[in-house]
C-alpha cells in the first residue's frame, strides 16, 4: 500500500463522510431538536435530487436547476408540513414513525407514476466534471471536493444557527416544551413549519450534491435513510457536532474497511477464511461500530444533553 | 385588562370549570384562590388558550380572543409562569431568559434588571435549565415571564420552592411591580403574604367562582373565603 | 376458457426498472396479437414479487390454486426464481422464465415444465470471459456484490478466462460508493475490470467511473450493468463501456427492427435485454398454443410443442437445449450514442455462437 | 369503585374475564375464516390465514415488547428470521419434528434476543430503536454469508415439519390451525403475563424507570426477560412462516421486514395485544389485495396508513393536551 | 442508644468547578424527623439524590443501617428500606393511584417475577395498596390515572408510594410544595403521626411544617453545613436568618 492510495482512501472516507452528514443534518436537526423522528428525510432526499435534475434540464444551467430545486424542495417541505406533519409532532414517536412511513410510500409512488422506475439522468456539471491532482499520483474528483466544501458549510452554518441564535434557542425551547413556548408569545406553529422546510431543503440539498455520483430512482432515500440514522444516534441526538463528527467517523470507518479489512484479514486468519469473511464483516462494520458506541456511551458520542 | 366570562371547559370528558368568570382591571392585583383540584390551573390556561373552553368568553383588552392560539393572547400582553416551572432543559440560564424576551421599552425589563432581581440567575447563567435547583427554576420562569415585558402577569404557585427569604423579595418585586402599574393575577397558598398585596381576591370551588372581593372584605369576614380553602 | 398466464415481476423497489422493461416487453407482444396467445383470448395476471422469496412465493400459490393460471412466466431475480420453482413445477404447471437462469434449474434441478426464453445466468460472465482471453488481458480486477449472484459472475467469467486476477472485490450488496474500490483499481492498474453491478448499483458505479477518471484508462467488460435499463441515467459516462449480452437492439432482423421499433413507440423508451427476453417469452407460449390448438391440458404435447421454439426469436438464432435453455449467439455490446441523441447497446462481437450452457451435463432430461 | 371501572382505564387492572375477549374474537375470526376457507376447498384460502395468523403472532410479540415493555425494537425480524432458519437448518441435518423444531425455533431466537438485549438494554429510546436495528442487520449480513444454507439467495425447506415422522403440516389447514393456535396461546398466556407482578414491573420500568429504582427495583432483568418471551414467540412465527413458504432467505430478516412488523404494531394501537392482531391482518390483506387493482398499490397503502394516524390523532388530541400537562 | 439509621460522613460532589456538597457530616437518628433546609441551591436535593444513590459523592461515606452503602445502587438502597420522595412529583401518570401503590408494594415484596397470578387480584397485596391510600386521603380517588389528579394529589400520592414500602428512612424532598393550605395541614399531621415509627430526612421551605415537624435541623450554605441543632437554636442563629429566614420568618 503506497501513501498515495492510504490518502486517497482517507479522502475518500471524509468525502462519503460529508455526504452521510448532509442527510443526516437535516434529521437531527428535525429528529433532535423537534423531537420528531421524520422517515420521510429520505424521501425529501430523493425528491431534492429528482427536482435539480430536471429543472437543471430543463433550464439547462446547474447553478439555476440547483437554486430552483432548493426552492423547490423548500416549497414541499412547507406542503408536507401542513398536510401532514403539523398533526404528528405532540404525537408518540411511534405514531409519527407510522405516519411519515406511509408519507413515504405515496411519496415514492407518486414519483413513480409521474418519471417511472428507471433511474433518471443527472450529469455533474459540465465545469465540475473533471478531477484534479492533489499530489503527484493522486487524481481526484472536482465534484467529490465540492461536495466536501459544501459539507463543511453547512455544518457551520447549522451550528451557528442552532447554537447561537435566537431561531435555535427557540426551537430547542420547543422541542421540549411546545406549550410552554407558545404561552410566551412565539408561534409555534410557525416555528415548526420554518424549520421543517428548511430541514426538507437540506436534505433536498443532499441528494442534489448525491445525484450526480448515484442512481437517481424512486427509492434512492430508503437505504440512505438508515444509514443516516446511524449517523445521527452515534453522534448523540440533535447534537450538530455529533453528527458531523459521527458522519465522519462512520464515512472513515465504512470507506477504509472497504479499502483494507479484506487485506488485514488476510494477515490475521488466512486467504480463504477472510475471502468469506470480509465482505461481510465490512458491511456490518458501520453497523458494529454503532453497537459498540451506544454500548460503552448510550446516549451517543456527543448525546447525553436530553434523555 | 382581561375578563373570563361563562368558561365551561375540561379534559378530554371531565369538565372541570363551570361557568367561570371574573376580570382584572389594569394595575390591579387579583389573587385566585381554591384548594387543591379545583381548577386554578386549569383557568389559568384557559384563559391562555392552552386548552379551549366549550363556552364562554375570553377578553383581553378589549379585544375577544377565545379560542385564539396561545401565541396571540400572550402576545397580547399577557407573561406568564407555569405552575412545576417548566424551565427549557437545553437551554442556558440565559438563553432561556432572552429566547422568548420582547417588548424591551425604556425601563422594561431587561436582562440587567432581571439578574439584578435575581443574582442566583447571573452565578448560573451557563448553566442548562436541568442543572438548576428547584428554587433558581422558579426564579428562572418569572424572570423568563418578566423579559416579556408583560402587562399582567400570571404567577401560578410561583413561589412554590422557594426559600422563605427569596419569598420576601419576590412579594417585595411583586409589590413593585404593581407599584409600576403591572396588572398581577396570582395563585398561592400563602394567604397572609396575598392579603398584604393584593386588592382583589377571587376563590372557587368545583370550578366555580363562589367568592370574591377586596383584601378589606376578606379581612373583615375571613371564615366566608376561608370556608372554601379549608378541607 | 381463456388462457391464464401468471406473470412474476419485480415492479416495487430499487430494481423495479428491469421488472417494467421485462412486463412492458411480455404485454407489448400480447397486445400485438390482438389480446390472444395461440389464437385464445388472454388473461394475463402481473403481480409483484417486492424481490421477497416469501411474498412472491404466497402470491404464486394464488397464481396456482385461487387463479389457476395455465403457465407462469418471468421473474427477473433468481433468487425469487428457487423460491417459486418448487410450487410451481410440483403442481406441474409451466414456467417460462423470461430472466433468471440459476444453475440448478439448468442442472440437477432440470424440469420438463420448465423453460427459459433468456439464458442461463453464467453465460454473459462467460462471454466477458473468453472476450477478455480473445483480447489478450493479462492482468484483470473483478468487482462483484458480495452475494451468490456475484460469485457464480466471477466463476463464469473464469471459465473462459486463463490471464491473472490480480484481486477480487467483493462489494456491499446496494453500496452507494465506490471511491474506495475505485482507487483500489487504479493503484492496481489492470488490463480490464470486469463487474458486475445491476441496477442502482451498476449506476453508481459508471457515474463514478467516469469522475474518477478511468473510463478511458482501464477497459470496463461488465455483464447486467451497462444496459437500457441504466443508459438514460448515465448517458454520456457509459458510452463505449463493453457488456455480454445475447441481445442488443442493434440486431438487424426484421423480428428485432419491428419489436424496437413498436417498444420505442409505446413506451418511449429503448428496450432492453429484459424486455426482449419477456418479448420472446410471450411469442414462445403464442407459438406453442398455436401447435397444440390452444390447450396446455395434455401436458405432453404443450411440452413438446414449446421445446420446438416454434417462434421466431428477436434474437434471430433461438433453439432449446435438452434442460430447456436456450441454444443461442452471444454478444460483446458496446454502448453507443444513437442519431437520435438516445443511448443504447449495440454489437460488437459475437463471442459464442449456439452456446449451451455449462450445466446441460448434469441434467436428466433427454 | 367497581371492576370495570378499573378496567375501563388503559392500564388498568385488566380482569382476565374482559381481558380473555379480545383474544376470544381474534381466535375466534381466524378459526371461522379457515373454515370458510376448507369448506370452499381453497387451500390458498388457508395458505392465507396460516400466514396472517403467522404475522399476527410475530406482531403480538412485538407489541408485548413495545407495548408493555416500552421495548421499540427495529430488529424483530432478526428472530423471527432466526426462527426460519432454525426449520431450514434442523431440516438439513434431517430433524423435522416439530416438537423439536418449534422449541428450538423459540429457543434460538429468544437466544440471540437476550444475547443483543444483554447490550442493547443499556440504551433508551431511539437509541435501543437503532441498536437493535444494528442486531439485525449483522445477523442479516451473517445469514446472507452462510453459503451452506443458500447464501443471500437462501434454500428451500426439504420438507415440512412432521410429527414424529407423520407429515401432519402437509395440509395447509394444518398448518393454519397450528398458526391459529399458537396464536391464540400466546395471546392468552401474555394477557396473563400482562396483569401479573412481573407485567406491573414491566409496565411501571416502561412508564418511569426512574421512580421504579427509586421504589427497589431495577428493570433491567425484566426487561430481558420480556425480549426473551417477545423474540422466542417471534421464533415461532418464523417456523410457521419457513413451514408456510417452504423457503427461507435472509429477506426475512431484511430491515423492511423490521418496519412493516412496526407498522402492524402500530397501525391496530399499542395498548393492547389485539390491537397488533388487528393491524397484522390490514396490512396482510392490503399487501393481497390492492395488488390486484394497481401496480401503484402502495400509493394505496401508505394512504390508508396515514389516514389512519391522522384521524386517530384527531380525537385523541383533547385528550394528549390535556395530560400533557 | 441505638445507632443512627442514616451516617453521612464528610460527602464532596462537584459539578464542573461548583463545589455543591462540601464535606458534609450529619446523621439522622431512629424515629427522629431532621429537617435539611437552605437558600436555593445549596445542594440538598443533590444530597438526597447521593444519600438515595442517584449521584455517587466524589468523596466520604454513607452508611445507612450500620452498612457502608456509598457503593450501591438506587434499588438496592431502596430494598434496604430507603423511600425517596422527589422534589418534583414522579409518578405513573398511565396508571390509576391504585396501580401506582400497587407498584411500590410488589417493588419492595422480593417476588416481582410472578407472572400468572393478576396483581390486582392479590387480596393482601391490594388492601396494603388501599392501606396506604387511606393513610394519605387518597382513597376516592384510587381509579382516577395518576396523571389527571391535581398537583397536590400527586405528592399524597407519591407519599403514599413510599410509605407502603414500611421504610426505615424517608426522604421527603419538599413534600408540602403545591399542597393547599388544607391539603398542607392534613400531609402535615400525616407526618406527625409517623413521628418515632420511621426516620424522616426532611427537605421543606415551609418553615410552619419544618418547625412543628423537626426534631433537629439542619441548615445547609453553599453545600457546607452550617448548623445543626435544636429547632429553637436554628430559629434564633443569626447566620441563619440573615441566609435563609429573612423577614418572614420573624413572626
Ligand atoms: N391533564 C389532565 N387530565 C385530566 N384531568 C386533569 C388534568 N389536569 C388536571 N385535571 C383535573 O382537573 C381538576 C382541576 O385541576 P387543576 O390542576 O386545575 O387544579 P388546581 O386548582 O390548580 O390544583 P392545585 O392546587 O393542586 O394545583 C383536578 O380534579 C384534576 O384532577
Ligand atoms: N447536573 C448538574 N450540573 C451542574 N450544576 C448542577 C447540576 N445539578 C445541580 N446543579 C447545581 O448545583 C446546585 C445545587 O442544586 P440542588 O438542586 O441540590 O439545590 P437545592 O438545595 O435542592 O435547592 P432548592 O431548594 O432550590 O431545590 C445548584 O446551584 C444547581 O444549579
Ligand atoms: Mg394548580
Ligand atoms: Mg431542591
Amino acid at each position: 500500500m503506497t501513501a498515495v492510495l492510504f490518502v486517497s482512501q482517507l479522502l475518500n472516507g471524509l468525502q462519503l463522510g460529508v455526504i452521510l452528514f448532509l442527510v443526516a443534518a437535516g434529521l437531527t436537526l428535525v429528529f433532535g431538536v423537534m423531537d420528531f423522528i421524520n422517515l420521510a428525510h429520505g424521501v425529501q432526499y430523493m425528491l431534492g435530487a429528482y427536482l435539480v435534475a430536471v429543472l437543471v434540464a430543463w433550464s439547462g444551467n446547474f447553478a439555476v436547476g440547483l437554486l430552483l430545486g432548493l426552492l423547490g424542495a423548500l416549497v414541499l417541505g412547507f406542503v408536507l408540513e401542513v398536510l401532514v406533519f403539523r398533526h404528528l409532532t405532540r404525537r408518540d414517536h411511534l405514531e409519527q414513525v407510522l405516519g411519515t412511513f406511509g408519507v413515504i410510500l405515496i411519496v415514492t409512488e407518486l414519483v413513480r407514476i409521474v418519471f417511472g422506475s428507471a433511474p433518471l439522468a443527472f450529469p455533474t456539471p459540465a465545469a465540475l466534471a473533471g478531477s484534479v491532482t492533489l499530489m503527484p499520483g493522486l487524481n481526484y474528483p472536482v465534484w467529490r471536493l465540492v461536495i466536501l466544501g459544501v459539507g463543511v458549510g453547512v455544518a457551520a452554518l447549522l451550528w451557528y444557527l442552532v447554537n447561537r441564535t435566537r431561531l435555535g434557542m427557540l426551537v430547542r425551547a420547543g422541542s421540549t416544551h411546545p406549550e410552554t413556548v407558545s404561552a410566551l408569545g412565539v408561534d409555534i406553529d410557525r416555528l415548526f413549519l420554518v424549520v421543517f422546510a428548511f430541514g426538507a431543503m437540506l436534505a433536498g440539498l443532499a441528494g442534489a450534491m448525491a445525484g450526480p455520483l448515484v442512481s437517481v430512482e424512486p427509492t434512492m432515500g430508503d437505504r440512505i435513510l438508515i444509514v443516516a440514522f446511524v449517523v445521527v444516534v452515534i453522534g448523540g441526538i440533535g447534537s450538530i457536532k455529533g453528527a458531523f463528527v459521527s458522519a465522519l467517523l462512520v464515512g472513515l470507518v465504512d470507506t477504509l474497511g472497504r479499502a483494507f479489512a479484506a487485506d488485514l484479514l488476510k494477515a490475521l486468519i488466512g486467504k480463504s477464511a477472510a475471502a468469506a469473511a470480509g465482505p461481510a464483516l465490512s458491511s456490518m462494520l458501520v453497523y458494529l461500530l454503532m453497537a459498540v458506541v451506544l454500548s460503552v456511551r448510550p446516549s451517543g458520542l456527543f448525546g447525553g444533553r436530553t434523555a | 385588562m382581561v375578563s373570563l366570562d361563562g368558561i365551561d371547559c375540561g379534559y378530554g370528558g371531565a369538565r372541570v370549570l363551570f361557568g367561570m368568570g371574573f376580570e382584572v382591571m389594569p394595575g390591579e392585583v387579583v389573587t385566585l384562590m381554591g384548594r387543591n383540584g379545583m381548577g386554578k390551573t386549569t383557568t389559568i390556561r384557559t384563559l391562555f388558550g392552552l386548552l379551549r373552553p366549550t363556552a364562554g368568553r375570553i377578553v383581553v383588552r378589549g379585544r375577544d380572543l377565545t379560542g385564539a392560539a396561545p401565541h396571540r393572547i400572550a402576545s397580547a400582553g399577557l407573561g406568564y409562569v407555569p405552575e412545576g416551572r417548566q424551565v427549557f432543559p437545553r437551554l442556558t440560564v440565559e438563553e432561556n431568559l432572552v429566547a422568548t424576551a420582547r417588548g424591551a421599552t425604556q425601563g422594561g425589563w431587561t436582562l440587567d434588571r432581571v439578574y439584578a432581581a435575581f443574582p442566583r440567575l447571573k452565578e448560573r447563567r451557563g448553566n442548562l435549565g436541568t442543572h438548576l435547583s428547584g428554587g433558581e427554576q422558579q426564579m428562572l420562569a418569572i424572570g423568563r415571564a418578566l423579559m416579556t415585558n408583560p402587562e399582567l402577569l400570571v404567577l401560578d404557585e410561583a413561589t412554590e420552592g422557594l426559600a422563605p427569604v427569596i419569598r420576601g423579595e419576590i412579594w417585595g418585586a411583586i409589590e413593585a411591580l404593581r407599584r409600576e402599574g403591572l396588572a398581577i393575577l396570582v395563585v398561592d397558598k400563602n394567604l397572609e403574604a396575598l392579603l398584604r398585596i393584593a386588592d382583589r381576591h377571587v376563590v372557587i370551588a368545583g370550578g366555580r367562582v363562589v367568592w370574591t372581593g377586596t383584601t378589606a372584605q376578606l379581612a373583615a369576614d375571613r371564615s366566608e373565603a376561608t370556608r372554601h380553602l379549608e378541607v | 376458457d381463456p388462457v391464464k398466464i401468471g406473470f412474476v415481476s419485480t415492479l416495487s423497489g430499487p430494481s423495479a426498472a428491469l421488472g417494467v422493461h421485462m412486463r412492458d416487453g411480455f404485454l407489448l407482444a400480447v397486445k400485438e396479437l390482438g389480446g390472444k396467445l395461440g389464437g385464445q383470448p388472454t388473461d394475463v395476471i402481473v403481480i409483484d414479487d417486492e424481490l421477497k422469496p416469501d411474498v412472491a412465493v404466497t402470491k404464486v400459490r394464488a397464481l396456482l390454486e385461487r387463479d389457476k393460471v395455465d403457465v407462469v412466466a418471468g421473474v427477473v431475480f433468481s433468487n425469487v426464481m428457487m423460491a417459486i420453482q418448487k410450487p410451481v413445477l410440483e403442481n406441474e404447471t409451466f414456467l417460462i422464465s423470461g430472466n433468471a437462469g440459476p444453475s440448478p434449474l439448468a442442472g440437477k434441478g432440470c424440469s420438463p415444465f420448465f423453460f427459459s426464453a433468456s439464458y442461463q445466468n453464467d453465460q454473459n460472465h462467460e462471454v466477458m470471459g473468453k472476450y477478455a482471453q480473445d483480447k489478450g488481458y493479462k492482468r484483470v480486477v473483478l468487482m462483484t456484490p458480495n452475494y451468490q449472484a456475484g460469485k457464480d459472475s466471477m466463476a463464469g467469467f473464469k471459465r473462459h478466462f486463463k490471464g491473472e486476477v490480480v484481486e477480487e472485490i467483493f462489494t456491499q450488496l446496494g453500496q452507494l460508493d465506490f471511491s474506495a474500490e475505485l482507487a483500489k483499481i487504479a493503484a492496481a492498474n489492470p488490463d480490464a475490470l470486469f463487474t458486475f453491478m445491476p441496477g442502482g448499483m451498476g449506476v453508481n458505479l459508471t457515474k463514478q467511473y467516469a469522475q474518477a477518471g478511468l473510463a478511458g484508462k482501464v477497459p470496463f467488460l461488465s455483464a447486467f450493468t451497462v444496459d437500457e435499463t441504466t443508459l438514460p441515467a448515465t448517458q454520456d459516462a457509459a458510452a463505449g463501456l463493453l457488456s455480454g449480452a445475447e441481445w442488443a437492439p442493434s440486431i438487424d432482423t426484421p423480428e428485432n427492427k419491428a419489436f424496437v421499433a413498436a417498444y420505442e413507440k409505446e413506451y418511449g423508451v429503448v428496450p432492453s435485454l429484459y424486455a426482449a427476453q419477456g418479448y420472446d417469452a410471450a411469442k414462445l407460449i403464442d407459438g406453442a398454443l398455436r401447435q397444440t390448438g390452444g390447450k396446455t391440458s395434455d401436458k405432453q404435447a404443450f411440452r413438446k410443442a414449446l421445446a420446438s421454439a416454434p417462434f421466431k426469436s428477436v434474437r434471430g438464432t433461438f433453439a432449446f437445449n435438452t434442460n430447456g435453455f436456450p441454444l443461442q449467439d452471444f454478444y460483446v455490446v458496446k454502448a453507443v450514442k444513437r442519431p437520435d441523441g438516445k443511448f443504447a447497446t449495440a454489437v460488437e462481437t459475437k463471442v459464442f455462437e449456439k452456446a449451451p450452457d455449462a450445466y446441460v451435463a448434469e441434467c436428466r432430461l433427454k | 369503585m367497581t371492576v370495570a371501572e378499573t378496567v375501563r382505564k388503559p392500564g388498568g387492572s385488566a380482569g382476565l374475564r374482559l381481558a380473555l375477549q379480545p383474544t376470544l374474537v381474534c381466535v375466534f375470526a381466524f378459526a371461522a375464516a379457515l373454515a370458510v376457507a376448507h369448506g370452499l376447498g381453497s387451500s390458498y384460502g388457508a395458505t392465507m390465514v396460516g400466514r396472517t395468523a403467522a404475522f399476527a403472532l410475530a406482531a403480538v410479540s412485538l407489541s408485548f415488547l413495545i407495548g408493555q415493555g416500552g421495548l421499540v425494537s427495529f430488529g424483530h425480524a432478526a428472530p423471527l428470521g432466526i426462527g426460519a432458519y432454525a426449520v431450514l437448518i434442523a431440516g438439513e441435518y434431517d430433524v423435522t419434528n416439530l416438537l423439536v423444531v418449534l422449541p428450538l425455533g423459540f429457543a434460538s431466537a429468544a437466544l440471540f434476543s437476550v444475547a443483543t438485549g444483554a447490550i442493547a438494554l443499556r440504551t433508551r429510546g431511539v437509541y435501543f430503536i437503532m441498536i437493535t436495528l444494528a442486531f439485525a442487520q449483522m445477523i442479516f449480513y451473517v445469514a446472507a454469508s452462510l453459503s451452506a444454507f443458500g447464501g443471500d439467495d437462501g434454500m428451500a425447506v426439504a420438507s415440512r415439519s412432521t410429527l414424529f415422522g407423520m407429515r401432519v403440516l402437509k395440509s395447509d389447514t394444518n398448518l393454519a390451525i397450528l398458526a391459529i393456535a399458537l396464536l391464540g396461546v400466546a395471546l392468552l398466556a401474555l394477557d396473563r403475563l400482562v396483569a401479573s407482578r412481573y407485567g406491573l414491573m414491566l409496565r411501571a420500568g416502561r412508564a418511569n424507570e426512574t421512580k421504579l429504582q427509586a421504589l427497589g427495583l431495577d428493570p433491567y432483568r425484566h426487561r430481558l426477560t420480556a425480549l426473551a418471551i417477545g423474540g422466542g414467540l417471534a421464533g415461532l412465527a418464523g417456523v410457521l412462516l419457513a413451514n408456510q413458504v417452504e423457503y427461507v432467505s435472509p429477506a426475512t430478516m431484511n430491515w423492511h421486514v423490521s418496519g412493516e412488523l412496526i407498522v402492524m404494531v402500530v397501525l391496530g394501537g399499542t395498548g393492547r395485544l389485539a390491537g397488533a392482531v388487528l393491524g397484522a391482518v390490514v396490512v396482510t390483506v392490503l399487501d393481497e389485495t390492492l395488488g390486484h387493482f394497481t401496480e401503484h398499490w402502495k400509493l394505496g397503502l401508505g394512504l390508508v396508513i396515514v389516514a389512519v394516524v391522522l384521524l386517530r390523532g384527531a380525537d385523541l388530541k383533547a385528550l394528549l393536551r390535556g395530560t400533557s400537562a | 442508644m441505638s445507632e443512627p439509621v442514616l451516617v453521612l460522613d464528610t460527602l464532596d460532589k462537584s459539578f464542573g468547578a461548583l463545589r455543591v456538597t462540601q464535606g458534609v457530616s450529619l446523621d439522622v437518628r431512629q424515629g427522629e424527623v431532621h429537617a435539611l433546609i437552605g437558600p436555593n441551591g445549596a445542594g440538598k436535593t443533590t444530597l438526597v439524590a447521593q444519600i438515595a444513590g442517584a449521584l455517587r459523592p466524589d468523596s466520604g461515606h454513607v452508611r445507612f443501617l450500620g452498612r457502608d452503602v456509598t457503593n450501591l445502587g438506587v434499588a438496592a438502597r431502596a430494598r434496604l428500606g430507603l423511600g425517596r420522595v422527589f422534589q418534583i412529583s414522579n409518578v405513573v401518570g398511565s396508571f390509576t393511584a391504585l396501580e401506582n401503590v400497587a407498584v411500590a408494594a410488589v417493588a419492595s415484596s422480593g417476588d416481582t417475577f410472578g407472572m400468572w397470578r393478576p396483581a390486582l387480584r392479590d387480596r393482601a397485596l391490594r388492601a396494603k395498596a388501599e392501606d396506604a391510600l387511606e393513610r394519605v386521603g387518597l382513597v376516592e380517588r384510587m381509579s382516577s390515572l395518576a396523571g389527571d389528579l391535581a398537583h397536590g394529589e400527586r405528592r399524597a400520592l407519591e407519599l403514599a408510594m413510599s410509605l407502603v414500602q414500611n421504610p426505615k428512612l424517608l426522604l421527603l424532598d419538599e413534600p408540602m410544595a403545591g399542597t393547599g393550605r388544607g391539603e398542607g395541614e392534613r400531609l402535615t399531621e400525616l407526618l406527625l403521626s409517623l413521628k418515632g415509627q420511621v426516620a424522616i430526612l426532611l427537605v421543606e421551605h415551609d418553615m410552619n411544617t419544618v418547625f412543628r415537624l423537626a426534631d433537629r435541623i439542619t441548615v445547609l450554605i453553599y453545600g457546607a453545613v452550617a448548623v445543626t441543632g435544636a429547632p429553637e437554636d436554628v430559629r434564633g442563629d443569626p447566620i441563619v436568618r440573615r441566609a435563609y429566614l429573612g423577614e418572614e420568618e420573624a413572626v
